[in-house]
């Protein structure tokens, strides 16, 4: 190969580089290795984890631990989803076309808007950019959001609008009382945000907040951090959300540390052209017959640069297609059932919790996730409780370390995987903690 | 065969889960219960199986053959990586587990980090943007946020002509104004014009390096020094990191912050357009900005730092949910134990080395705009279609009936109808060959006036050219059910 | 595109793995060290997962559509099965672990044995055959060991003229001589002439039930009786179990052994011709005849007998080595599970009404030589044919065109030019629906006397119809270099 | 559906079984339940075994711990080999016939035989299938077996023996002395079956013995137990070998308990149509383009019927995938540096054993697997080994409970998988438990 370009060596093509920076020994790390020994190190290390599976395990707090389907991770697997790259060239990559148009489709659906992107890195960053897109669309730049919103949602919109030069009016975290957002609205405000159910687990019908801002000239952007619960309470759509911002790891996709998860983003039709993110389109190919291509692309940055609604290229392509699986395995039967049972679950454990001595459930309402009050610090309770074999749900702390009012609140999830048994073992654990 | 949308199959009543009865328990939903259908389809899992593989079929990928993109760097992804991520070590763990319960989570984001900063030279790395694009915007955001520290306003971020459009598109969304940085005609930044467009409203200089031209900066030294001078930071996008991997470290080049695509330098799959992952590597001035979380060693083992407090008390903030993409990290660093140090020098030279094969076996049957070496992609212009009535497009889509993916088209800006070939290292001899060969012929028939061959292209695909425009004229974004009215009347 | 053998890649000096250094250590081979290359290429890993990507890319399967090959039983292979046999706890134990280290690995031996048992009504069952023919080895073995016991010497076994081929082969490999029962004009075996063969020369009678045809043997009861009274076996070929599983006990019809395919009735998967699995369940007359290993209850748990000793004193001896097929025990078990005794009731029903619902759908074009209503399967002849100079090849192959894998052809031999056709229980009205469909349309093509077409079908494979003649006359059975002197001729 | 096939119920369709015989309640066995509740239950079964993999582990005697890289698994799992059937329909499944024929040559190569089948169901059956074949090409029926040969092999070869009335005259076994083979073939005997490495671990030159059995118009039958080792010793075919009965579970496929494995079966050109099992062969299409068929079908039960040369209808085919992908990434130089790995630390282990006070490796050739005398019951050696976390290796016993002069045997493996720490954790442990 070096005769046919005509260069003495490999490195005689590496010319251009400035002498001073180029190194000719190799750096200060490990030499290769091979797959036995990588899989043994590897192993080393998730060895010093502890899978959640491996013991009762109740935590959410915007990450739940759900059954994935075997078909699900068999499929995503497949070369030819897996090694592929953005579809550019919709001609050989309809696979991957076909199964966005479907995951909008799902999202859409669910949420009961009009339309979705093809999905965004997370929850989290959604959020933001629903802010963002609330921003392009009415021309203002002052958003409130609601005190429910997870805390990551919230500081990821405060740092992206720190550096867009956007303002930001948030409520108090609290667990009880009901805030007041429409008095938040002014006439300068580009949208609201809330959650629902919100961080604390409580399901509110905003239809009274879309009304209110809506009056205002502001959008209403709905989160939902538990894309489950959308099978059980009212969804967005139907109370008047202009965006929805959603975390959809629950549908498809193993908890992972939390990374990486796929974010949801619907809106309605009217607002498509200042939606953020990849969006597939139907059409037709040469020959008359249906077929899918990527479209609107100049909202992307890549046909508009600086003037794009976002920065963002990629989206969370194989963690939509897990989506997309699952929720197609699903179906309504299957989705609206497995909220049934996540809700039961919950309410169960809610019941064994509660008769615990010195712990009050604070909610009116909830899904499959509740907050706990606890007679001591909640952070010291689940380290007590880690010690048990329990892994007991998140302290509000670790969210909130700077609100010594939430320290002794416990936010608790259960979901499908959590046997009778882990709740019972978990309520005995707790009264002997507590004790 | 046609694969219809899972939402016109046959359906009634199916489900293609079997999921357990829920227990006996006090509804508590309140009064916010959803009502009526949601419009789901219930299929069996055999039909739900056999429709996405049908899907799969009509896709192209690294599995099934060479994936030329210039700048996207579709390199093979090991199937170990994949197993290592599964690990329910790895893969079943909570990110807000107790600390105690999830060291070796940790300690993956800390090797990580190392070899990053080993491999760039830099002191600092910020793990949890989500992707390259996440990437440029925390590494803007940092140097907004340290040139805000010391009390100064620059606004401006010069941007190459060449660069990929998420860097204006990123400086824009931090806030700065942008400005384009001429290219000259060796392919490179014009270093004058760049000089005069520094001054003290200049926050940040975007550059990729190597560059979309798949050349080196050869002043690179110079462009930085000048930067630096001016007082504003030096921002390198590191998507085209793989082709200097293990042979130069950017902090030697002068480099202020760089993001890193796992996804292309480190072989995670690109998944039909991600899930990624872009850490960001910076330099002690701008390391005290780096995003939340940060993990650091305690007395306990690893720490997790959430707040901007203490040692992160300058921190600018979070960029997403918990703790960057885990699972990405984990094949990432599988990848790297795989090749080790040594193993990654070979990458980078391998990279270089067949995509100047490809230079070197097309420079003649197409147009090459500047003169090589290149590095890790070969850049041509549509000079050699002039008069054939061919374009850039039409060899694109005739190259998918020869069994190949296009490369990239039209980008960088810089050149005319440019297409860009990126082979990297995975690839063999053989395969070079084959499609070099390939290449030459379709240019031959472009000399020859087969245009009517080349419009029709693509025809041995599941489908021919999509209409593009009228999809973007009357968006169709989801599946609808048909009207009440007209099944009515059927 | 084609795909070259892997032997004629480009290949120099290459590997796909990468081996760690051995460490030094004294050489102990002895004298007998290979001397000299073996010839096998070297290839790296990323031309490898390509090369067989794309060879998969040539195969029909259950995951990309319907595949009616009557007898065969490809039915959906669910996923959750193959997650649960890669367990560490079950794919990486080794057979002569300490049994205190492997409790969980025979309890699931146990427990399959068990539903296996309760579904066919026996009393024992031997676990260790590899696959269907081998359990039928199993099975005849067994009843020449009990013959054997009582010092009888019969060496005679009947045959339903119908039964497969294994059945007659795996007689005579037991040194048996085989005889023919022939089927009455129901498509039934004839039980007046079975009666008229039976006698003290007879040591068993080999039957399917339901028979290849597809029928249920309604005077079954009759059959066992007189086989029993004649002092011989009953020997059911279980391949069509999946007809009547959690409907109807094999026992209740008087049948003394079977064999039970898990990949036909249980949904391991088919692997392209294996591996299968074969357990063979016995009447108590034949259950000490049980080939080893047994694993028994004991005082510590599960114990393994591996020796014709204690009470397994008359086993018959050893079929292969080790257990059996654990990785297919344990999806056979995760199969069952997941149905239940509910679940598997249902999976006779569907598999029956899909058959049923083909047969009344194509009896009119196609010609059905019996009565129904069939069983599992639905079998024509090719009566339909006549004059056309269509045969059943041609339909099968111009089936292919359509997008579907054919159906059994030419078996069961009792009708000529027979199709045997079996949708199984996981396949939708839907996909039925178009398969009658294309078939209808086939027929009437037939008529129709488009000859032509059927005799070039297919045209739309990967290849078209293979010379098999030629490759039976000068077999080439592996790749060999090219001669040297032809090379260096060139 | 019922409507259209003309009758009331699904029941009604299955009036020709007999009343008597029809059950209308379900069985008495659980009903369905759910993929989270059926995978807990496996789980919660294979948590009750020790993997190998878990602690240091030295078993092979015909079974053996390698690594299969995760190319081989995630291959094997596509859905258009695994959910294929036998290839019957050449045009639609060239994908499965073509590795096979590369499976073919690659089995051929590494035995340096002519030509090879499409698999075996385990190494066992086909060496009972060798002995048939070696019957139908001498047209005699008494064979000859060593003592080296694994004794689940000839225990299988007996009892298919028995029943088809074949006469087999077996040497006894002894890990020490060398048998004289030759001199127990008569013009009766049909064949000579040879292990190689033997069963207890020994390396042969069987040249000698091939000629003195051709001699006599009798086949040499040589079985290999590890292939593995054929990347390092002497390939039967070069030592006179008529057939070559083999386990290729080492290559490509995990333990899994002993099954599901692979038999590898090969011989020369001149018996090929005496030789069980399928066979792919390369032919052209109508278009004259190369193919492949399966072939010399006149062999098989299907079409001859009783006359078949075996009642086997499926081969081991994923398995036989599995082993020629993994054959495919080692190549030439992986293959024989598998090998050179192997004996590496095999040799190494016995050093380290053989320092043991009391212990004698009774080997004066070895591959990677030894056989060792210890001074008490090699079967409660190795279950007090179990007490300490090592699994220590197979006592002969376990294989002959009925030779009381080999119970102090203990065979040893050791494999690529097997790190230094682990040999050195065995060999303190078994001092420990010597003492």
């Amino acid at each position: 190969m070096l005769v046919a370009i005509g260069v003495p060596s490999v490195d005689a093509l590496f010319r251009d580089v400035p002498k001073a920076a180029w190194r000719d020994e190799p750096f200060d790390l490990p030499p290769h290795q091979g797959e036995l020994e990588v899989e043994r190190a590897l192993a080393r290390l998730a060895a010093q984890n502890v899978p959640a599976g491996s013991v009762p395990s109740f935590l959410g707090a915007g990450a739940y631990r759900h059954h994935v389907p075997a078909t699900v991770d068999h499929i995503i697997q497949r070369g030819e989803f897996m090694t592929s790259y953005t579809p550019y060239q919709p001609e050989v990559t309809q696979g991957t076309l076909q199964y966005l148009f479907e995951f909008q489709t799902q999202v859409a659906l669910i949420t009961g808007m009009d339309v979705a992107n093809a999905s965004m890195y997370d929850g989290a960053s959604a959020t933001a950019e629903a802010v963002m897109m609330a921003n392009r669309v009415t021309r203002r730049s002052r958003a409130v959001l609601s005190g429910g919103l997870h805390p990551h949602y919230r500081e990821t919109t405060e740092t992206n609008a720190r550096f867009a030069g956007v303002t930001i009016v948030a409520a108090d975290p609290h667990p009880e009382a009901d805030e007041d957002l429409a008095a938040l609205i002014d006439d300068k405000t580009s949208c609201v945000v809330v959650q629902n159910p919100d961080f604390f687990g409580r399901i509110r019908d905003y239809s009274a907040l879309a009304a209110a801002a809506h009056a205002k000239g502001a959008l209403l952007v709905v989160v939902v951090s538990e894309i489950v619960s959308l099978g059980a309470i009212t969804p967005p759509g139907e109370m008047g959300a202009d965006i929805v911002a959603a975390e959809g790891q629950s549908i498809g996709n193993p908890l992972t540390f939390g990374g990486p998860h796929v974010g949801l983003f619907a809106t309605r039709d009217k607002y498509v052209r200042q939606m953020p993110g990849r969006l597939v389109g139907q059409t037709v190919d040469a020959d008359g017959r249906r077929g899918w291509v990527l479209t609107l692309s100049t909202r992307e940055q890549h046909i508009r640069r600086e003037k794009a609604t976002s920065n963002i290229c990629t989206n969370s392509g194989l963690c939509a297609l897990a989506f997309t699986i699952h929720m197609s395995l699903l179906g309504e039967i299957g989705f609206t059932g497995l909220a049934e049972i996540n809700h039961a679950h919950a309410s169960l454990l809610a019941e064994k919790l509660e008769s615990v001595p010195g712990v009050t459930v604070l909610n009116d309402s909830f899904f499959n996730e509740f907050t706990m009050a606890l007679p001591k610090p909640a952070a010291d309770v689940v380290e007590a409780l880690v010690g048990h074999g329990v892994l007991a749900g998140v302290p509000v702390s670790r969210l909130y370390p700077d609100r010594p009012e939430l320290k002794n609140l416990l936010l608790v999830a259960a979901t499908e995987t959590n046997t009778e048994a882990d709740m019972d073992t978990f309520a005995a654990k707790l009264q002997e903690v507590l004790r | 065969i046609e694969e219809p949308l899972l939402f016109e199959r046959d359906s009634e009543g199916r489900c293609g889960v079997d999921l357990p009865a829920p227990p006996k328990a006090k509804n508590r939903l309140g009064t916010n219960a959803r009502k009526g259908r949601i419009g789901l389809p219930g299929i069996s899992e055999p039909e739900i199986v056999r429709h996405f593989t049908r899907l799969s079929q009509k896709n192209y990928a690294i599995d099934t053959g060479l994936y030329p993109l210039g700048s996207c760097t579709m390199k093979h992804n090991p199937r170990l990586n994949e197993k290592m991520a599964r690990l329910a070590g790895f893969a079943d763990i909570h990110p807000l587990q107790p600390v105690s319960t999830v060291q070796g989570a940790l300690a993956v984001i800390d090797q990580l980090a190392h070899w990053l900063k080993v491999l760039t030279g830099m002191p600092a790395v910020a793990m949890s943007p989500a992707a390259g694009a996440h990437g440029e915007l925390c590494g803007m955001m940092a140097i907004r946020a340290a040139h805000q520290a010391k009390g100064e306003t620059r606004n401006k971020v010069l941007v190459a002509e060449s660069a990929h459009g998420t860097n204006p598109a990123t400086a824009a969304a931090c806030g700065f104004t942008v400005e384009a940085v001429p290219a000259n005609a060796r392919g490179r930044v014009d270093l004058a014009a760049l000089k005069a467009q520094l001054g003290p409203d200049v926050a940040a200089v975007m550059l990729t390096n190597p560059n979309t031209c798949g050349l080196f900066e050869t002043e690179i030294r110079e462009i930085s020094d000048a930067v630096h001078a001016a007082g504003a930071y030096f921002y390198c996008d590191g998507a085209n990191f793989n082709a200097i991997v293990g042979r130069v470290r950017p902090a030697d080049l002068g480099v202020d912050v760089m993001h890193i695509n796992l996804h292309k330098t480190f072989s995670t799959p690109h998944g039909g357009g991600g899930p990624g992952a872009g850490p960001v590597v910076l330099a002690a001035a701008l390391a005290p900005f780096a995003p939340l979380p940060w993990v650091v060693h305690g007395k306990n083992g690893f720490e997790v730092l959430e707040k901007a407090e203490g040692a992160a008390t300058q921190a600018l903030g979070r960029l997403k949910g918990f703790h960057g993409q885990m699972g990405m990290f984990v094949r990432a660093l599988a990848y790297m134990m795989s090749h080790g140090a040594d193993g990654l020098r070979q990458v980078a030279s391998d990279a270089v080395l067949n995509a100047n094969y490809v230079l070197a076996g097309l420079k003649d049957d197409l147009t090459a705009p500047f003169e090589g070496p290149c590095m890790h992609e070969a850049l041509f212009d549509d000079r050699f279609l002039k008069d054939t009535g061919v374009t850039t497009l039409d060899v694109a889509k005739a190259l998918i009936d020869e069994g190949f993916h296009p490369m990239t088209m039209y980008f960088p800006l810089v050149v005319h109808g440019a297409l860009l070939i990126e082979p990297t290292e995975t690839e063999s001899k053989a395969t070079l060959d084959r499609f070099i060969g390939v290449l030459k012929a379709l240019a031959a028939e472009a000399r020859e006036g087969k245009v009517d061959k080349f419009r029709a292209a693509p025809t041995l695909t599941p489908r021919r050219r999509l209409d593009e425009t009228s999809a973007a004229r009357q968006p169709v974004l989801r599946w609808k059910p048909e009207e009440p009215a007209r099944t009515a009347a059927e």
